[in-house]
């Protein structure tokens, strides 16, 4: 493996670096206070270093574990880098989980001292507190409603860093002291500890050294020509390897500024002000923003409606040819002209994409129409296929070659091969060094001789040779009657109309697929309006009837593009219900990063999943829940089963296929 | 939590006293007499049936209305009466039962006016807007976005408060109250006409502006459950009379009260 | 839909507070200037000079004086057209004492004049409100109309009882009077009005502004939170009057070149008052709007049938403008009772959120 | 010293020297007065129903007239005309409570106001362009009303009054006498009684809204087509009128806007108040001080009673 120049071989000593590098450019902005408060790399340094030193004189230790709990703040980020200066790591939890959740983790990681970013946490702490007997320091960074808390274990991140200034200014050489102490630190050394909450069974702690993640963030900028003129809003969870990377360890390798929004609900909002230049979310960002889009439109006059369907059409026949520099006749040319004009345009800058060079969706498959649609808009979409075990990247798609149904070529330095069972491998210098405490499970994914077992069944596209992920390993199945039964594939076609938010398929090893379908509130919600459905909740607007026509509609229409494939015509969604309840990754049905638990769920729903194919036209299900505020209850329901006529599969195609059988 | 803060605060020496201030409209009396006082950093309650001079009371702590009859001592200095224009500048700042707020105006500059007694550059800056007068504004602005992001508004911070919904509307006139930075803050019926989920939000602004920055209300209120676990100490008045004073349970057990509080049942 | 609001950010409040916070908006002025600047100039006959811009932008800033007070403060006017009055006598005799003095600057400090007076017609609005005030004002409007006409001293006991404007040249160009060509005119009262509107808006977007506004919307808290309404109210005057005033200055010296009492008669009032309804209570570029409408309009209106070869009496022509004015005041008020700056916030706010219809 | 002699001496000297020049000049004024209190009038009925400050008041009396004298022009028998005259009044009220004040409802009171303004020069250009816009006089006769003069020497001099003066006094207090009646004894006028309180309390009376205004606008047309007749048969009917009808605005401030009784004191005060003003002290100051007078003496009353003269203390409540 390659190993780093020394100087710069850990985040600590990148800050410093760009601090002399990049001085007086932006590090940070955080929209505070209604305006977008500025840090440069100079200032970036000072605050981290001050605060580092009030770590330590607070007893943060090397080789401490401290946890990072909160929304994506300027703050938070420059604790990660302070803890890692002293050689502590950091240990960063996602914000939304529940006590109990962060209560496993955090005794898990045997977490000393917290970071956190309010009450709301500050709470959560102490609601877990016996459990977590050596976690001796919280320290807060919003003292709003901490009044009158027992300040005993308690302090804010500003009395932090006021101890750490007045170290500064009392004691001379504490400053080398503390410079040298961030230079004892080796890129071989342990930098972080990153939870996957992986889609089966209990998290396990990532452990990835700075190597690991600096220099796939290194040859991540150069894959993408990306330099400190960058501008990134960071707004996912701060546990996410692709946060973690993506708005820390690339911004401080490329030297680029990352903006913290001013809250969850106003990332679009932010996003637009600051006009991001780099872009990087899950396919759910992408498509609650062409949700909300078709919502609105569905609102607009008839004209506007005509122009912009008109326009979407040209977008969707013209728009990716031109994005990838082919050749296209003048009228098209001009028409994609008028388009970006009236359409494409304003709606780039209403989402705050106007300016993205390269946006990436990552972190599951992405619907190809869904993807098409912003390819076709102008906007540079590619795909990368990534893990945390990787420090991110394993494959990317290069500029100009870029297909909506593979997930690109190998990652620099990555090295791939599929298994004899269909399985990916890679090998790379991002690959992790072990899970924390748990070298049994290391040894079933990380092979003596490096190799990471992804778990993704996967093969390499004859046509571009790019990788091409079919699903989990082990949830590709079959039905009875031998056709390819590949869950996610359906549910991602399933979720590209704006009224399914989640569709679970089921089928492995039954004799035909069938669907649980989650509605978008959005979507259905301002259907419901203008077609006057009333209703109190989402329980009740899932059972209407008329919802069911209409996801009835749509599932058709999906059934009639399997049709049109040969592998997968055989497995059109026989049968389908509507959820009575929203998923939830409170209640361990999706991922902390949304991904869908699909075994979890089909024993969590066992009784609809039994109706399907016992020809039962409706169900009684109770379900446990977990409210908002962590307590716990239960809801029950009856949930109708519709059936569906499959769509014919077409002679010509089917005539083929036997030519090819 | 509270606990503390009221122990304290019952040892508070008096902020504001008004001694047996009576009241009258051409003949139509409003106060009869009425004495209390309320002490630095508590929260004080003025309770009691519609009609029963509560609204009246703030008026003249205020200096809206002229008592005929009695004193008010704020801040050590005895009055006659109050003026407007002295109690704002006494640092007593108020909200209204049925929103006084500028409705032409944003959240921003209704805000903002609440600044305008610690504004003091000159006509000719302001002419320019420039130099002192813009560093002027920029200072109070960001005083006035603390208090946005203190209660929650950041997302209406331009939006015309007449558009606002009602709760919302409530939270912009506290927020131009605080902005006076005041010692005593009135705040009349400030749930009035809220859904239980505002009442709560309101509930804990209160109680934050209380122990945030240490200042002193004074509260008219219907809810009770809302008085009893707010306020340190209630005065409730019926007709113009002060008929009882004390601790929420004091009160609560209080004979007077009850019968004024059934007798306005039926 | 030519709104590109990615990547406009504020980082400091300075920014956020700016009167234009968005480029597209600092674009549009840039290019209203320099066609008030360069185009007209160039392309601009006497017709369109002396007879659409030049009373045009006069209209404009006595309209913008009134809404100082009307629209920003909530004080109804029925003077103004005595307060222009005063301006225009002002610079007459300030003009006839000091006549080597610049005579631009005696047209902005008549407005002081003006300032004065109407600080005095003012005094009432402590007590009084509403139409009660309104009245009150009349009083003020006839009071020195009659002074204009009973007081000799006043137009220098000109025979014909009118202003008669002399020569004056700034800096060896004649500015007034018969030989003042109607650009270098165009041109000094383009400048004063672009100056007096920025002024303006400095004021209303300022603490004094927010002031005339809280008592505007609610006086009684104005009160409570610590703003003394009757200074308030006299400021507004004050301010108010002056725009006023140097307005009719300007009427008198570089437009008519010469003007009876009767310019400042109540209709005067009526007529700026219509404007600065038309175009919107409490903005700025209402004003314009509302002056273009109700001044140019009726040019409009008297050239249409002529263009047409329609014969029409010109008394007639009049009076059919008088009805059309009429009606298209209520159907105006009717559709949209905010003026026309609100019809355009909402063409604006449509274009923003394109091509979303929210 | 001359100056102050002038001001508080003399006049009242020639007054006393000659009662008879005093009682012509009081007459005058109370003249003028009961027209300017019908004018008020007007005003006071509209504002007090709809809360409208109707400036067209004074226009519709000029219009009102001008149509008159219009229709007979054009060969209209006058008693024909005066009834057509009435029916023109009630159509306008119908437009006006159409074509106005419903699209108008409950805006805020200054949109009504301008609209108001927006009907005076509507209804200034219509008269004009329908009826001519030179001067006319107003055909006294065909009315039968009574013209030349009373004369009355006394010892302390001579005296005369104008017969159609005391025409117009009579019509004038009988108008008021009949509105009062409407007011106090009819539904509807009850019903307007409530209205200016509160509307649903008219509402329960069981008259519309809408009605109402028609109502008030029709009464106060008729009220201006009064005054237009007395005031025509005085001088001449033209626009030049609607300066004086804004006279009556003063006379509201002293009467307040709502009160029937304070329009009348009040009309009388200005008249007679003016009148003497510019008899005895207008000459100090060459004279034409009616013009303003009127508006000084309600600016300096404003002062000292805001409410007007009838109107109610206002307690300001928050």
């Amino acid at each position: 493996m390659p190993s780093l120049d020394p100087s710069l071989d850990t985040l600590p000593k990148l800050l410093s670096h760009n601090a002399s590098a990049f001085g007086s450019r932006p590090a940070m902005r955080h929209k505070d206070l209604g305006i977008w408060q500025t840090w440069t790399w100079a200032q970036a340094l000072d605050e981290v270093r001050a605060f580092s030193i009030g770590l330590a004189e607070i007893g943060l230790k090397r080789g401490d574990k401290f946890t990072i709990i909160g929304s994506n703040r300027p703050r938070l980020y420059w604790a990660m880098c302070a803890g890692q200066a002293l050689g502590a790591i950091p240990v960063p939890v996602y914000a939304d989980a529940v006590a109990e959740e962060m209560a496993f983790v955090l005794a898990h990681a045997e977490v000393t001292l917290a970071v956190v970013e309010d009450q709301e946490q500050v709470d959560k702490l102490i609601a877990v507190a016996e459990q977590l007997p050596q976690l001796s320091q919280v320290i807060y960074d919003e003292s709003r409603g901490l009044k009158n808390y027992n300040h005993a274990r308690l302090i804010s991140f500003e009395d932090v860093q006021a101890i750490g200034r007045k170290k500064l200014a009392s004691d001379a050489d504490c400053r080398q002291r503390w410079e040298a102490g961030m230079r004892e630190g080796k890129g071989k050394d342990l930098s972080v500890i990153l939870y996957t909450s992986g889609t089966t069974g209990r998290s396990k702690g990532v452990m990835l050294t700075y190597e690991n993640t600096i220099i796939s963030a290194r040859n991540a900028n150069a894959f993408d020509r990306l330099d400190e003129r960058e501008e990134v809003i960071a707004y996912l969870p701060l546990a996410w390897v692709g946060d973690y990377v993506f708005s820390y360890v690339q911004a401080f390798t490329a030297g680029y500024c990352v903006n913290c929004p001013e809250a969850q609900d106003t990332v679009v909002q932010d996003r637009r002000e600051i006009g991001t230049t780099y872009a990087f979310a899950p396919p759910r960002v992408y498509e609650n923003l062409l949700t909300i889009t078709m919502v609105r439109m569905a609102d607009a006059g008839p004209f506007k409606r005509k122009v912009f369907d008109f326009f979407i059409r040209v977008a969707r026949r013209w728009g990716e040819k031109i994005l990838d520099r082919e050749r296209v006749p003048l009228h098209a040319r001009l028409l994609y002209a008028l388009g970006d004009f009236f359409v494409y345009g304003p709606l780039k800058n209403q989402f705050g994409l106007s300016r993205v060079r390269i946006g990436y969706t990552a972190g599951e498959a992405i619907g190809p129409e869904l993807f098409r649609f912003y390819r076709g808009i102008g906007l540079n979409l590619k795909q990368l296929y990534g893990q945390t075990e990787a420090s991110v990247y394993v494959t990317a798609q290069p500029d100009g070659q870029i297909y909506c149904d593979t997930v690109g070529t190998a990652s620099p330095e990555v090295e791939l091969k599929i298994s004899d069972s269909g399985e990916v491998l890679y090998r790379s210098p991002g690959v992790f060094a072990g899970y924390y405490k748990d070298p049994e499970k290391t040894a079933e994914v990380l092979t003596a001789d490096g190799w990471v077992h992804t778990g993704d069944a996967g093969f390499f596209d004859p046509k571009n040779g790019q990788l091409k992920i079919i699903d989990r390993a082990n949830d590709v199945g079959r039905l009875t009657d031998g056709t390819v039964f590949a869950p996610k594939y359906l549910e991602n076609k399933l979720k590209f109309f704006p009224n399914i938010r989640e569709a679970v398929a089921v089928g492995a090893g039954r004799e035909f697929a069938c669907a649980m379908i989650n509605i978008d509130l959005t979507a259905v919600g301002s259907w419901a309006e203008r077609n006057n459905v009333v209703y109190a909740s989402y329980q009740e607007l899932a059972a209407n009837p008329r919802v069911y026509d209409m996801i009835a509609q749509h599932i058709d229409e999906t059934n009639r593009s399997l049709a049109e494939e040969a592998v997968m015509a055989g497995a059109q969604i026989r049968r389908f219900l509507i959820l009575h309840k929203e998923l939830d990754p409170d209640d361990g049905e999706l991922t902390r990063t949304q991904k869908l638990r699909r075994g979890h769920i089909i024993d969590r729903y066992s009784p609809l999943v039994e109706a399907f194919y016992n020809g039962s036209t409706d169900a009684q299900i109770t379900t446990q829940v977990t409210f908002e505020d962590g307590h716990k209850g239960a809801i029950a329901a009856r949930v109708t089963i519709r059936d569906l006529k499959p769509a014919p599969v077409p002679a010509a195609k089917s005539a083929k296929m036997e030519r090819a059988a | 939590m509270r606990a503390p803060a009221a122990n304290e605060t019952a040892l508070g020496e008096s902020l504001l006293a008004v001694e047996d201030v009576s009241l009258s409209f051409g003949g139509v009396r409003a106060l009869t007499g009425v004495s209390f006082d309320i002490r630095k950093g508590e929260i004080r309650a003025i309770i009691g049936p519609n009609g029963a001079g509560k609204t009246s009371m703030l008026n003249v702590v205020n200096g809206f209305y002229q008592p005929q009859a009695g004193r008010i001592s704020f801040k050590g200095m005895v009055r006659k009466s109050m003026r407007p224009y002295a109690a704002a500048q006494g640092g007593i700042a108020r909200t209204f039962q049925n929103l006084a707020l500028f409705r032409g105006m944003t959240t921003l500059d209704n805000i903002l006016a609440g600044r305008t007694l610690k504004m003091h550059r000159g006509f000719f800056w302001q002419l320019l807007r420039y130099g002192p007068a813009l560093r002027e504004e920029v200072e109070h602005r960001r005083r006035v976005e603390e208090i946005i992001d203190f209660l929650e508004i950041a997302a209406i911070r331009k939006v015309q408060v007449g558009r606002l919904p009602y709760g919302l509307q409530k939270r912009v006139e506290l927020g131009r109250a605080l902005a006076m930075e005041p010692d005593l803050l009135l705040l009349d019926e400030p749930m009035a006409g809220m859904n239980l989920e505002e009442k709560e939000d309101m509930s804990r602004f209160i109680i934050d502006v209380n122990q945030q920055y240490g200042t002193t209300i004074a509260l008219i209120e219907h809810d009770m459950g809302v008085v009893m676990d707010l306020s340190d100490r209630v005065v409730v008045l019926d007709y113009g009379r002060k008929i009882a004073d004390g601790t929420p349970d004091e009160v609560k057990r209080d004979k007077d009260v009850i019968r004024a509080y059934l007798g306005e049942t039926h | 839909m030519f709104y590109r609001e990615a990547g406009q950010y504020k980082s400091n409040y300075a920014a956020d507070m700016a009167v234009f916070p968005i480029l597209q908006d600092r674009i549009g002025i840039i290019v209203i200037l320099v066609i008030a600047y360069v185009v007209f100039p160039l392309i601009g006959n006497n017709f369109l000079l002396n007879t659409i811009l030049i009373p045009f932008l006069i209209f404009s800033l006595a309209a913008i004086g009134l809404n100082l007070l009307t629209g920003y403060t909530g004080l109804l006017s029925l003077g103004t057209g005595a307060f222009m009055g005063v301006g225009a006598y002002a610079c007459l005799k300030l003009a006839t004492i000091f006549p080597h003095v610049n005579i631009l600057i005696w047209v902005l400090v008549s407005g002081f004049f003006s300032s004065a007076i109407g600080v005095l017609f003012g005094l009432p609005s402590l007590r009084i409100k509403g139409f009660y005030l309104a009245v009150a004002t009349l009083a003020a409007q006839f009071f020195l109309e009659w002074c204009f006409i009973r007081i000799p001293w006043l137009y220098n006991y000109s025979v014909s009882g009118a202003i008669e404007v002399p020569l004056r040249t700034v800096m060896g160009v004649p500015m007034t009077g018969p030989t003042a060509t109607s650009l270098t005119r165009y041109l000094a009262v383009l400048t004063i009005v672009v100056v007096l509107t920025w002024v303006a808006s400095n004021i209303v977007h300022g603490r004094i502004g927010r002031m005339w506004m809280s008592v505007r919307d609610m006086d009684l808290a104005a009160e409570l939170i610590g703003i003394r309404l009757f200074r308030a109210k006299l400021l507004a005057f004050a301010v108010s009057s002056f725009y006023c005033g140097v307005a009719g200055a300007m009427m008198v010296f570089l437009w008519y070149g010469g003007a009876e009492a009767e310019v400042f008669a109540i209709d005067q009032s009526f007529l700026i008052l219509f404007m600065v309804i038309i175009g919107g209570l409490g903005t700025l570029m209402g004003s314009f709007f509302g002056s273009a409408l109700i001044y140019i309009l009726p040019i409009g209106l008297r050239l249409i049938p002529g263009n047409f070869g329609i014969p029409i009496r010109p008394a007639a022509a009049e009076q059919l403008t008088f009805v059309i004015v009429g009606a298209l005041i209520i159907v105006f008020l009717v559709v949209e009772p905010n003026g026309l700056a609100r019809l355009w916030q909402i063409g604006k706010q449509k274009l923003r959120v394109w091509p979303f219809p929210y | 010293m001359h100056i102050l002699y002038l001001i508080f001496v003399d006049p009242f000297m020639q007054m006393v020297h000659s009662p008879d020049l005093l009682m012509q000049t009081l007459w005058d004024g109370l003249v003028g007065g009961v027209l300017y209190a019908l004018i008020a009038l007007g005003f006071v009925l509209i504002f007090k129903a709809s809360g409208v400050f109707n400036f067209a008041q004074g226009i519709m009396v000029v219009f009102a007239a001008l149509t008159l004298v219009g229709l007979h022009e054009h060969g209209v028998p006058a008693f024909v005309a005066l009834g057509l005259t009435v029916l023109v009044m009630l159509v306008l009220a119908f437009a006006v409570e159409r074509l106005m004040l419903r699209p108008l409802v409950n805006q805020s009171e200054i949109i009504l106001f301008m609209a108001t303004f927006g009907l005076t020069y509507f209804l200034v250009g219509f008269g004009q362009l329908v009826f001519g816009g030179s001067p006319k006089v107003m055909i006294t006769q065909d009315l039968y009303l009574p013209s030349g003069a009373l004369e009355w020497k006394g010892n302390f001099g001579f005296v005369s009054f104008q017969k159609i003066d005391i025409a117009a006094v009579i019509i004038a207090s009988i108008m008021v006498a009949v509105l009062a009646v409407f007011f106090q004894r009819t539904r509807i006028g009850r019903a307007l009684r409530a209205v200016a309180d509160s509307h649903q309390a008219a509402l329960s009376v069981g008259i519309s809204l809408e009605q109402i205004w028609v109502i008030v606008w029709f009464a106060a047309g008729v009220v201006a087509l009064t005054t237009g007749i007395m005031w025509g048969a005085r001088s001449e009917v033209s626009f030049s009128l609607q300066i004086i009808a804004l006279k009556a605005l003063p006379v509201l401030i002293l009467g307040g806007f709502t009160s029937i009784p304070g329009a009348i004191v009040g009309g009388l005060i200005i008249g007679i108040g003016e009148k003497l003003g510019e008899f005895y002290w207008g000459p100090l100051l060459g004279g034409g001080i009616e013009n303003w007078l009127a508006y000084v003496i309600a600016l300096g009353f404003l002062v000292f009673r805001p409410q007007g003269l009838f109107g109610e203390k206002i307690i300001e409540r928050i």
